[in-house]
């Protein structure tokens, strides 16, 4: 056996459905890692809740693609055995944890999109993808109530708190354009209506962090230039790391049951 | 004399002693004591399994253990709110763990090497727990009653969800059977000392069942548990690392040899393997964490004087 | 394939070349972790230098712990293929870095040991131990300088750089039982020669420490409660993370060839 | 202008100026920065291969490449020493680089993503410094052109080291010569672009040419570069992300495609994709260090004092 890894068909469906499974995936994890050590027993809490509903749609998507590929692939499959490269999340959601300020605007940042997106795509032409975004609009909306409440009281809250916040907020805003960037391969799934238009999502987007930066205090970075490469497969040298410590068991035991 | 023979009159008849009923200052602190030690083992033990959520080998096990793992910061949570009743600030009580003034369970001084350690703590560890729960669901003060019941409740669910870990390794690969194995051999005597010394050495002891706080010795729990375990281990073929083990069909227990109670001293004086870990890990976050705690005050206090003026 | 692990044979020279082979690789991996990131330049390269050197000296004795045990294995199915149960590394080369005083108690502690016991093993009755000493004893020399340096400047420095050493100190000091500690199957390999006896090494490791520790003005810790189960395989929950980073090629690519 | 002019002479006769001769401050200006950017670049290199060295896949090349990053250190702490000689002090360039003031140079601000990545910096980010670096040993400046002959004889080692571990890739699995291939794809520009502006929008070029600290200009050290290296990827069976290369007969070059000029000012002015991250892992490591440093100078004051009296 020479690798470990599976290879994955090319599809457009299959693709933006895997898209979206490592987005929520990703961040799951990196929230997950907090547990134990947050600031308090709450977010403690809170946090590990957020990273459940994240998991929990990354499962319900992988399943979904699984369907479309029918290559006998499983969740499991999907999240343990591809490499780096192979992964399409955004980059935002690879970032380190950081401070509690960049794991809370990191939140609010995707979030704030997310909410918007499966409020959209509950109207997909796609049935399974509609049926996955209704179950995910609620959760969504208290994972942007948490990170948006969060974000004013650090923005409005000591010296301290404002700094480290405005830190997080200007380290990660280059990570938002890839929400709103089309790849090639999408262009015909929004003309068919399965996928949410990102332009159409903009708005309720923007809107939301004028209004929550604005009473929180914070500063919209001006900033134009934006990163991009997750949706390529060109990722941060972050993503290699976080897989290296969730794959290694499936890695060290190829074909084990657990 | 009579405020406390009423007192114990209520208690011999079952019924709830309640946070605004008059109560002995002695069985204030006894319940404060025992409760919160209870909530600071929940805190602590978010650690070991919480050192495996990034890791779980699959997404169900993930999304299964982050589960856990909250559970039981819930549990720490509702019963630092029933010590509250008591009318102890839980800040002061999370100080007292942070300062290593306070205990927590010995068995979270020891590490979790595999994945089968999750499984062996959900099985053992859990079970253990839930034998020295179960009665406390009946014990006399109603708010750590309440919070018992919930506590088993999902404490049971655990405990399954370990063993079927579990029962999935024994019946995998050779090397999962291994690890399988190698778990329960490291975790058996732990959880054997969860119960506590034996009878004739333990303190509090009396006054904690006349209080209906304790209802069984640590002994009878601690034979309780392995009557019930013994023979699951068994039936996943798995051996016990004690050569005394034998059942013992006179009196239809399960004899076990001699219980280490030096190793037992020695983690509960700090020096477990991992003792010193768990407490930094705990105040790591507690430190890292106070510019977050003042934001919010501050934040809370701001908009107070908002809405008053 | 159910695992990319090997099974090693049970043989007690083998045993003992590959706990000392272990010894190395774990601390020179965690050295290695400093690249880039130590307080000064300067330390960066010697950081980098000693762990390079035991790199090196762990390639030498896993090199022959496979002339030992004749089963085809590599110095790189030894370091990339075991478990962590496998390791038999001693619990102090695993301890995570920490701050830098952390990481040069450490190496101090480690390295007085060391340092004494290559001395002793350069007359091993086993020719291939001896000269692997003797290669070893002029580096573990500049280590413990090296190291015996640094704590005497971190105790004898400042404030904050004293409590710090002396956090470190009694952190670690319970990991020093191991190191003198027989294990049953290395009795005969004392007896007959071919181990230095840790009993003989204990008065050069005291007499280092009581010096280095009296001019660094750091307290030797009391306790006489050690940790130990490295050698048996039972590591602390560090060894895991660690190995899970160092693994994750050639657990992703079994077979590959780098 | 007799100074100047006896300075000039000496140049053309091929002579070394020498920390003590006379010079102008443009000359000397111009080294410091020169020497300044190339010791940050070596510094800030250390670390996207640094990246790679807990994962290394092989004891043999987790050793070569801690003894590569190394030695990049070494090439930092003497390029340092070579700028002290024009007076100016490390502690005052470090700063520079920490505060974001100063240059490095920009192919580290691309990620390490892959084990192939630590190759294809070997074969071509040193390929291209060595193009850069040769004709520096011949520079007018004694420390400087000394200290280049040095880095340029280790470089060259780390160049076929690169280049072998390329060897093995295109020649390993399929996985491997696809991480190979990956690799070639990300970093060609980007090499192409170290090579600086287009000589018609070059800064400083005159003034350095007539000084003997630059021999050639960028676009004769970028086609040198080319037409060594492109042979090279094809022996090992890669193609290069460039529709337009092709060798061209009559001028016995290859001839490159219109490199991307818009993708190379963004990453200087600090949106590549790794600026933010290189410096704050520069400024923690300063940070989390400086503790360190007031110790060691705390210390030699106390011995010198001790020593005085």
């Amino acid at each position: 056996m020479a690798t470990t890894s599976i290879a994955v068909v090319d599809d457009r469906l299959f693709a933006a459905v895997l898209a979206r499974a490592d987005d929520a995936l990703i961040l799951g994890h990196r929230l997950s890692e907090w547990c134990g050590h947050a600031p308090m027993l709450e977010e403690d809490l809170a946090l590990a809740n957020i990273a459940l509903d994240l998991i929990g749609q990354a499962r319900l998507l992988y399943e979904y693609a699984a369907t479309i590929e029918n290559a006998g692939h499983t969740e499991d499959d999907y999240a343990y055995r591809r490499d780096p490269h192979q992964f399409r999340n955004i980059l935002l959601v690879e970032q380190p944890n950081g401070d509690f300020a960049h794991t809370i605007i990191r939140q609010y940042l995707y979030s704030a999109f997310a909410h918007a997106f499966w409020q959209a795509m509950t109207s997909s032409a796609d049935a399974a993808l509609a049926a996955i975004a209704a179950k995910s609009v609620p959760e969504s909306a208290y994972h942007l109530r948490h990170a948006a409440e969060w974000t004013i009281r650090l923005g409005d809250g000591t010296e301290e708190s404002h700094r480290r916040a405005q830190d997080a907020l200007d380290a990660l805003f280059p990570y938002t354009g890839e929400m709103f960037a089309i790849p090639e391969t999408e262009t015909d799934l929004i003309v068919g209506g399965i996928l949410a238009d990102p332009a159409t999502i903009r708005p309720a987007w923007t809107a939301s962090l004028d209004r929550i930066l604005a009473e929180a205090g914070l500063a919209k970075p001006q900033s134009t230039w934006m990163q991009s490469g997750g949706r390529r497969g060109r990722h941060s040298e972050h993503l290699g790391h976080l897989l290296a410590e969730m794959q290694i068991l499936p890695r060290s035991y190829p074909g084990a049951i657990w | 004399a009579g405020r406390l023979g009423a007192f114990q009159a209520r208690i011999d008849a079952e019924q709830k002693i309640e946070p605004n009923d008059w109560m002995p200052e002695a069985y204030r602190r006894t319940l404060i004591r025992q409760i919160a030690q209870h909530a600071h083992s929940e805190i602590v033990g978010m650690l070991p399994e919480g050192n495996w959520i990034t890791r779980a080998p699959s997404l169900r096990r993930k999304a299964a253990l982050l589960a856990k793992v909250q559970d039981e910061g819930g549990h720490g949570l509702y019963l630092y709110a029933a010590a509250e009743t008591l009318g102890v600030a839980r800040e002061t009580l999370v100080e007292q763990l942070l300062s290593g003034g306070a205990k927590y369970s010995s068995i979270f001084n020891y590490p979790t090497l595999t994945w089968a350690d999750i499984g062996a703590i959900g099985w053992l560890v859990d079970g253990a727990a839930i034998m020295n729960q179960i009665p406390l669901c009946r014990c006399s003060y109603g708010p750590y009653a309440r919070a018992m019941i919930r506590v088993c409740k999902e404490e049971s669910f655990h405990q399954r969800q370990g063993y079927e870990i579990m029962t999935v390794l024994a019946r995998g690969t050779t090397a999962q059977r291994a690890m399988a194995q190698d778990a329960l051999d490291r975790w058996w005597w732990p959880c054997l000392m969860m119960f506590g010394p034996p009878d004739g050495e333990s303190q509090h002891s009396d006054a904690s069942t006349r209080w209906k706080i304790k209802r069984f010795s640590n002994d009878e729990l601690r034979q309780k548990f392995v009557d019930a375990t013994v023979p699951q281990g068994h039936y996943l073929g798995l051996s016990f690392p004690d050569p005394a083990l034998r059942f013992d069909e006179a009196t239809s227990h399960w004899h076990y040899g001699a219980i280490d109670w030096d190793e037992f001293r020695a983690v509960l004086r700090g020096d477990g393997p991992c003792n010193r870990d768990r407490l930094a890990a705990r105040n790591r976050a507690h430190e890292n964490g106070a510019w977050v705690r003042e934001a919010a005050l501050a934040f809370a206090e701001k908009r107070r004087r908002k809405a008053a003026a």
